[in-house]
């Protein structure tokens, strides 16, 4: 899925969180977004999943226009994503929170919920089922029935990527799924975006682990107070003298 | 909960007992019939809005029924008194009055204080076969007649009637009514929009308040400032009227003011102080024991309840502690003339029953009529210097 | 003509200044915490009798009134201390029945101790009436004014001026932050209660003269209160004091020119109309959603 | 490791809940217990709808009373004064309840916070004052007749006695055994609505709304489709209430009643289909068992609600459940310890 963003602009209360942005990330493509902190990373996200209306400025997504659109109709056109603060209902199962993330697949008309009609029943089943398999794949099958609550920070982690591949996302974003991890589940999170990318699905991802970033990206976006300070390829990346500026001079 | 026969604490375990035993696991749980004392229900509203009315009430049944007692009962039983509070709501007073009749197999109900409670009530009285004695004052608890239903006050067509006769006799023609949103108030302001042309009275200006009010300048100057007002007539009963009283001392308005019985207490004219002279209203002879002529077969009467009632509680008598006294009395009247408790025998004593001096007035109860009273039981009072006075 | 006017806007004000009071309680504790406290008309039910009690044992007015507001800042104290603190980590709604507990608690206490029965409270001055451009006011009504405002003026004062002010203002926008910066929140969420039953008891004590006081009078006045509230967009002190006025002035001349019958159900319309239009309430922030 | 759910699963709460009902009026022969249990069956189912706003769409409503009240009073007004049967007069309340939930709801749900409940509490009040006032509709503050439940010509009345296959059964007993149908269909179906995607959807609103968005699921939409549902609810328990009970007053749709409503949800537990019916039981149980203390009937009354729920945060039914997990687990632990040594 191609996700083009023009000229996007967010400010808070007259700081410029975000500041004419343009970027194109292109099908297929994992994408990073890095910068130093409060360069308005989160808030760009926020922007594209449709958390926060922009002030101006327009997001394409395969060329259709969804400035303003509310998240729910964003999931409903294959865009999804994760929190760097994790959303998980703390008040359902792990595998209830992936269930969850299969809603637009499921049946789920009022009559044929409010009988129970077969049809929901087979369903359910089937997302039951689809749901326990995405846990698995994503490392998660030791949680399959505990209570969300019960689970660790890391787990929680990839409970929030299984939820959102859940929804078939053709585009995922990723906002620091690596905070807070140690050495080995980054290794597994870097196998899990890869797998998921080999399935043709766009990753953009917000980090803070440059190695992670660095090794798994195909392009970077680097953002400093909102506005674009350079993109490219890692090795372009981080060769460019604005950034070594920002990230050690500044 | 029962008055006298057991002690207090004994019967609360043992009721609540059986009540959990039966509701929660389910319990054959007839009540014990005990040394057959005679069950009298009453449903009242002892708190809520209509407390004005069922607190007195109240009062006086456990009064009387000790006094009963203390001079042996009724046909040489005890009368044992069953009573819950409603808290004015239908609802409640309807689950009580189930409870009376199928728990504790009461032999007579009285009540309930207001015309709702009473209605609810009505058709279980009726199913169960057992006779209801009302204190609330509409007429279409006793008009048309049911068998079972019986009831003391004057209806509020009576009270509307003797005001406005009133006002008759001192040529007013255009007045303004304003009434309260509740029950009573409601049901007299009906009754008074229907017969005030009987009277040759039109009402030009007609205001509510909600029971709850604590102001009613607003609904007074208007009725004040429509054109040709000769006196105004609020129907209305607990702290409204003493509010609308206080305003319409307070606005400076000099036509004459006309409450109903929903004020005849002492407490009235606590509230309303100096602001309340002037006021008229009709009333049972309660309020005015000392000013009946010496021959009035209710002197004795009045005079009586009053006393016990003061010397006991240690407050002032209102109307409607009159009519649960009335109500305990043509009770226990029938009881006695028919001999024995069984309901129908008892309830057709209660329609036989003539020239009975009750607090509230003469019943003459007959099968067409289960009230019994004429207008004529209406005293008109008037206050003067923060004391009731008769209206000759 | 303006004489009835000014009669309808006389009596509206009045009984819309104590709504004021009452709202202004229902935001101070539902900015503190977000609940409800229905119990908030008690408070003016126990400013009134207690008042009403004291002045009957012999008590001097102002001692008494002192010694009401006293008892009702100490239930208020109370309350959040033995009922709300320990439930601290129940849902808000939880929170909110039980303040409605209480509030039937405090009137079943009420009942037993000062009965069923209506009390008047004497004016605090004479005469008891004066005439102005042809309407009539009671001199209570100035007093209920005079209060009000000088209340009002005092409790924004302490929220600008005292450092406990501004810290229960930081608590109201941002508890999380409020303790960081080592506010005692629970003290503050106290303090909040506490004074919240103060408004309460004032109102409840300079309108006993006018409006009678009973051991229910909370029922309704309590609920006026909240509706006020609402109108002015539950949150906000300006809409408290706006909302009760506008309450006020809306029955009263409802009830003088239009319908007596639906007098009450004007302000509720207003609530509707206000919630459905004006979403926010009229004064009512705007709360930017965090992820 | 064991979740504590706070609804105890469909397979142990239905039996349960049809064997009490079912046994119940074996164990009593008195009207008066049967009355209060047809009551106690119609509360609940009402409270059982209210829930799933309350509970899982995390909507407070003030004024459900009001959808009580019109469904009481669009049947008997209907049926007694316009001569509608009483099947079309419950279906046409319903309607206009449902049609009323959501011109309301759709405005309202789109908004954080507590704004539905100050609509609702408006809306609930309105809706009490016209019934006082308009006397010659509803007559007014004394409260009116209803006629009795009737369907194909077969007159419902809790006052008659029936012969059924030879049987003879009192009205209050087929009136029972209605309430306590309505109240396992009412059961059912909030069981189907909550473990349905609606339903999942909705505790997802509970626990994180954005989470719920960012999958889909139009939270908007599933908060307004289930105040709908609920109010249908309401409507439909006053319409069957009004014919019970014959005669009904404004009081049904006070704001003390809604109060009342919210009351037995949250006591029972919120979001607990089975914990709420009992709360509705006790709430209604409690007055009559407070009823011999008197004057101090008010105050125990408040002093329990309160206690309960200072100590019971969670309700009556979670916070039992997760007391009896608890010790389960305990007993289980230790018997593993008994097994290692």
């Amino acid at each position: 899925m191609r996700l083009e963003v023009k000229g996007l602009s967010k400010a808070f209360g007259g700081v410029h969180a975000v500041d004419e942005l343009d970027f194109t990330v292109e099908p297929g493509q994992i994408y990073a977004v890095i910068g130093p902190n409060g360069a308005g990373k989160t808030t760009l996200f926020n922007l594209i999943s449709g958390i926060y209306r922009p002030d101006c400025g327009e997001i394409r997504l395969n060329d259709e226009r969804v400035t303003n659109l509310p998240p729910e109709q964003l999931a409903a056109r294959g865009m999804l994503r994760t929190f760097q603060h994790m959303q998980v209902c703390m008040n359902m199962s792990a595998l209830e929170n992936v269930m969850l993330g299969r809603h637009l697949h499921t049946v789920r008309g009022f009559w044929s919920a409010l009988l129970r009609l077969p049809q929901l029943r087979r369903s359910e089943q089937a997302c039951r089922e689809q749901a326990a398999e995405l846990l698995e794949f994503v490392g998660c099958h030791d949680y399959l029935e505990s209570a969300a609550s019960a689970l660790p920070y890391g787990a929680l982690k990839r409970l929030e990527i299984a939820r959102a591949l859940a929804a078939k996302p053709g585009i995922l974003l990723l906002d620091e799924p690596a905070a807070g991890l140690n050495t080995t589940e980054t290794a597994a999170l870097e196998r899990l975006i890869a797998s998921i990318a080999a399935d043709g699905i766009t990753v953009v991802l917000v980090e803070h682990d440059m190695k992670l970033v660095m090794s798994i990206s195909e392009q970077v976006l680097v953002l400093d107070y909102g506005r674009r300070l350079a993109v490219g390829t890692p090795t372009e990346v981080r060769q460019n003298p604005d950034v070594i500026a920002a990230y050690l001079g500044g | 909960m029962r008055t006298l026969s057991r002690t207090p604490a004994r019967t609360l375990a043992r009721r609540t007992l059986a009540l959990v035993a039966a509701l929660a696991c389910g319990g054959l749980t007839a009540p014990l019939l005990a040394a057959d004392p005679i069950r009298i229900g009453a449903f009242v509203s002892a708190t809520g809005p209509a407390s004005l009315l069922g607190d007195p009430e109240l009062k006086t049944l456990e009064l009387y029924v000790e006094k009963i007692n203390e001079q042996g009962g009724v046909l040489g039983r005890e009368l044992e008194l069953i009573h819950y509070d409603d808290a004015g709501r239908a609802s409640e007073a309807r689950r009580y009055a189930n409870r009376l009749l199928r728990s504790d197999r009461v032999d007579l109900l009285i009540g309930g204080s207001t015309t709702g409670t009473t209605m609810a009530a009505v058709p279980l009285a009726e199913r169960a076969g057992r006779p209801l004695i009302s204190m609330a004052g509409a007429i279409e608890i006793t008009e048309p007649v049911r068998p079972w239903i019986f009831k003391t006050p004057q209806t509020d067509r009576m009270a509307a009637e003797r005001v406005l006769e009133d006002m008759q006799q001192r040529g007013i023609e255009r007045i303004g009514l304003i009434s309260g949103t509740d029950s009573f108030g409601r049901s007299g302001r009906e009754q008074t929009h229907a017969i005030a042309a009987d009277y040759g009275i039109e009402i030009v200006a007609d205001r509510t308040y909600g029971p709850q009010d604590t102001d009613m300048t607003s609904q007074l100057t208007r009725i004040r400032n429509t054109e040709g007002v000769e006196a105004v007539f609020n129907f209305g009963f607990g702290q409204g009227p003493a509010i609308v009283t206080r305003n319409y001392a307070h606005l400076g308005i000099e036509l004459p003011l006309y409450q109903s019985h929903g004020v005849a207490s002492d407490r009235f004219l606590e509230l309303v102080g100096s602001a309340g002279e002037g006021v008229r209203l009709p009333a049972s002879p309660l309020l005015v024991p000392d000013a009946l002529p010496e021959d009035d077969p209710q002197r004795p009467v009045v005079q009586a309840y009053k006393e016990a009632y003061e010397a006991r509680w240690g407050e002032s008598v209102s109307t409607f502690g009159g009519y649960a006294y009335d109500a305990l009395m043509l009770a226990v009247e029938a009881m006695e003339k028919a001999g024995t408790t069984e309901p129908e025998a008892v309830r057709s004593a209660l329609e036989r029953i003539e020239g009975f001096v009750g607090v509230t007035g003469t019943f003459n109860l007959s099968p067409e009529d289960h009230n019994g009273l004429d207008p004529s039981s209406f005293r008109l009072l008037e206050v003067r210097d923060g004391r009731w006075h008769l209206v000759d | 003509m303006l004489a009835e006017f000014l009669q309808y806007l006389i009596a509206g004000v009045t009984i819309g200044a104590t709504y004021a009071l009452v709202a202004l309680g229902f935001t101070l504790v539902y900015n503190a915490s977000h609940v409800i406290n229905f119990a908030q008309g008690e408070m003016l039910m126990i400013g009134g009798m207690a008042t009403v009690a004291l002045l009957a044992l012999g008590v001097p007015l102002p001692l008494a009134i002192a010694l009401a507001i006293l008892t009702a800042a100490l239930l208020g104290l109370l309350l959040h201390r033995l009922a709300i603190a320990p439930a601290r980590q129940a849902d808000v709604v939880t929170l909110i029945i039980i303040t409605i507990g209480a509030a039937i608690f405090l009137r079943g206490i009420a009942q037993v101790i000062w009965g069923r029965d209506y009390h008047s409270l004497p004016s605090f001055s004479q005469p008891e009436a004066i005439n102005l451009f042809g309407a009539t006011m009671y001199t209570q009504s100035l007093w209920v004014l005079g209060i009000s405002a000088m209340v009002v003026i005092l409790l924004a004062l302490f929220f600008a001026r005292t450092a406990v002010g501004r810290a229960t203002l930081a608590v109201c926008m941002n508890k999380r932050a409020a303790r960081l910066m080592g506010v005692r929140v629970e003290w503050v969420l106290t303090l909040a209660f506490t004074l919240a039953a103060v408004l309460g008891a004032i109102a409840g004590v300079v309108a006993a003269p006018i409006t009678l006081t009973s051991y229910d009078i909370g029922i309704m006045l309590g609920l006026k209160g909240f509706v006020a509230a609402a109108i002015g967009g539950l949150g906000s002190g300006v809409g408290a004091i706006v909302g009760g006025l506008l309450l006020g002035i809306s029955e009263a001349m409802t009830a003088g020119y239009l319908s007596s019958d639906y007098k009450d159900a004007v302000a509720f319309l207003l609530i509707l109309l206000i919630l459905l239009f004006m979403p926010r309430g009229l004064f009512g922030s705007r709360e930017a959603e965090r992820v | 490791m064991v979740i504590p759910r706070w609804i105890p699963g469909k397979v142990s709460g239905m039996p349960l809940l049809i064997a009490v009902l079912l046994l119940f009026p074996l164990t009593t022969g008195n009207e008066f217990h049967l009355d209060i249990a047809t009551q106690m069956a119609l509360i609940a189912a009402t409270v059982v709808g209210l829930n799933l706003l309350v509970g899982y769409a995390g909507q407070v409503s003030l004024g459900h009373a009001a959808f009580f009240a019109i469904g009481a009073y669009g049947s008997a007004v209907l049926t007694s004064t316009y001569g509608w049967s009483a099947v079309p007069a419950l279906l046409g309340s319903a309607a206009l309840v449902a049609a009323i939930a959501w011109l309301f709801g759709r405005p309202l749900l789109r908004l954080k916070g507590h704004y539905l409940s100050m609509a609702t509490l408006g809306f609930g009040i309105i809706v009490a004052i016209v019934i006082n006032n308009e006397g010659w509709l509803t007559g007014g503050p004394d409260g009116m007749a209803v006629a009795p439940f009737s369907i194909f010509g077969f007159e419902l009345s809790v006052f008659d006695d029936y012969t059924l296959w030879g049987v003879e059964v009192t009205g209050a007993l087929l009136w029972y055994v209605v309430a306590a149908f309505l109240l396992v269909v009412a059961v059912w179906i909030a069981l189907n609505i909550i473990d349905s995607p609606i339903g999942r959807a909705l505790r997802a609103v509970h626990g994180s709304e954005v989470a719920a968005r960012v999958v889909g699921v139009d939270t908007a939409h599933y908060k307004l489709m289930i105040f709908v549902v609920s109010a249908i609810y309401a409507s439909v328990m006053g319409s069957f209430y009004a014919h019970y009970t014959g005669f009904i007053t404004p009081e049904l749709a006070t704001f003390e009643h809604s109060i009342e409503l919210i009351t037995m949800v949250v006591l029972g537990g919120m979001g607990s289909t089975f914990g709420v019916i009992i709360g509705a039981v006790l709430l209604l149980l409690l007055p009559q068992l407070l009823a011999d203390f008197q004057q101090y009937e008010m105050l125990l009354f408040g002093l329990i609600l309160m206690l309960t729920m200072i100590f019971m945060p969670k309700g009556l039914l979670p916070t039992l459940c997760q007391l009896f997990t608890r010790v389960l687990d305990r007993s289980r632990l230790s018997a593993r310890r008994r097994d290692e040594t």
